[in-house]
């Protein structure tokens, strides 16, 4: 499932819109994907994973000859959740979050997540970012989003 | 053949093979292979800090071709610069806000403005001035006119002259 | 296994302490955890993940206006060991480590870990840290750990 | 398979070459690999996952005190790529890239990719790096490439 670019959600942090047939993304063995939403198929334990490449110009707090510089780093997140029908909140199943301090004129860095999850047929997953201006979605290789039954 | 993917390949030899044009937001751009799946095509980083803009839209036969507006130059933004590495798009440097002529046009690097403008001319910080323009006699007089002078000035001393070739 | 809070161990590198029942850790089909080992119950090939958060303030490294800032940066390491009772000492199995040497007031950043490896029954797999004071335990979707039979 | 010196190909991104038999490296069920490639012995969907440590000396961007310091990031990428008899031109799977502007008097840092893809039989698989001599191929905990069927 290959990122595509998409418009951010207001106040909770938007999810990722997947490419999900195009390139290398493909679905199989009635695993489906919906509204950014990858949907499991039947219950077993899942591997889940997921990475984002961030990109951005340099931060306030990188800007070391600026007499007000704050030195506060700005940050990036990555959440994989789990929404399901059993409890009417999301679940916070995997979190990468990477303060930002760059004095370079630009930065770029993955963050890599994964690992197993009992699921239930039904429930649903998405990847959600901090900020969805700094994800590079150009290439597919970059950023993308899977889970395999074992 | 280019821009098609391999559907069916052939079932007797050198029967047909069944082979369909790459959907759209994907490509091949070989020919001669036996590819099922056509590549993805690349989106350009329009929505962030590069400030890129599609120059060539994918088509089933090549990937997406990404570059700047008119008025932006592509500036690689990392050391040990690639054809295939990440570059971002500034905007050009305009010759005329700064009253100069255009020696190098603005297209894969800024622009290079040259002299002043007609009517235009140096200051001492390299920036082009409206006129009247100091000419060089007149700044030589200004900077000796400016040495410091001790104030009040001291009363002159009766001193003798010599003219002449003093070639000591 | 979500990590939990642990006092750190002398000398060698501290091993951390997991939780394995509550939330959404869990342990199945024999898999067993014991004293901060996850102890492998059948022979085969495992794939092995663990991510562990660090998190602290400026490193001296960061420190940019100080003028005997020195430029060593701290760095933070985390490593999957396999023990077994076939040989006396420990094998660093997988080994994530990265610099710091941040210019902002605090920082924090993931390491992540996973890979296949042959395993006997009873071998016992943990996760050690370079420093467990940089280690954030808050919360079991930043820090976890597992395992499972290929 | 662990990671071996290797002298630079010119041009492309030079691969790197593994260690597939001494230590903790393995190649079992007709998985095979050579020069510098694992081969795919059966069609079916693989878990292909790989970790490259990279380190270095400070960077120009990170010289701080430096008046023409140029501001422009290095970076780092590891590409894990596919070659096939069915396409003459290899595809990039997953790529990790990170900007590298640190102002330590040295650098290290993991770069970790995995995911899912439908392999054909003959698939190869390789590991491209943007600077060969960034590698830390000291410690086969800290580089590594490896792939299962699921």
């Amino acid at each position: 499932v290959r990122q595509k670019s998409v418009t951010p959600m207001k106040d909770s942090w938007p999810a990722l819109q997947w490419e999900h047939k195009l390139g290398s993304a493909f679905i199989k063995n009635q695993m489906n994907y919906t509204n950014k939403f990858l949907v499991i198929p039947e219950s077993g334990d899942y591997f889940v994973y997921s990475q984002v490449t961030f990109r951005g110009s340099m931060p306030e707090c990188g800007k070391i000859n600026q007499k007000n510089r704050s030195n506060k780093p700005d940050y990036i997140t990555q959440v994989i959740t789990r929404v399901t029908d059993r409890y009417p909140e999301p679940t916070q199943l995997l979190t990468g979050t990477k303060s930002i301090c760059e004095i370079g004129s630009n930065w770029f860095t993955p963050i890599y997540l994964g690992a197993v999850f009992p699921m239930q047929e039904g429930d649903k997953l998405m990847v959600n970012v901090s900020d969805i201006s700094l994800v590079d979605y150009t290439k597919e290789d970059k950023t993308f989003f899977g889970a395999f039954l074992l | 053949s280019v821009g098609h993917f391999l559907e069916a390949p052939c079932t007797e030899p050198e029967g047909p093979s069944s082979c369909q044009p790459c959907p759209q937001d994907t490509f091949l751009s070989r020919e001669n292979h036996k590819e099922r799946l056509c590549s993805r095509c690349h989106a350009c980083d329009e929505d962030g800090p590069a400030h890129q803009v599609v120059i060539r839209n994918c088509s089933i036969t090549a990937n997406t071709q990404c570059g700047c507006a008119p008025g932006w130059f592509p500036e690689c933004a990392v050391n040990h610069c690639r054809s295939d590495s990440p570059f971002l798009c500034l905007q050009c440097q305009d010759c005329e806000v700064l009253h100069r002529h255009i020696q190098t046009p603005c297209s894969r690097e800024d622009t290079v403005c040259g002299k002043c403008l007609p009517g235009f001319c140096q200051d001492l910080k390299n920036n082009c001035v409206t006129a009247p323009c100091p000419t060089p006699e007149s700044e030589k007089k200004l900077s000796t006119a400016s040495r410091l002078v001790p104030y009040p000035p001291p009363k002159p001393k009766s001193t003798s002259i010599h003219c002449g070739n003093d070639s000591g």
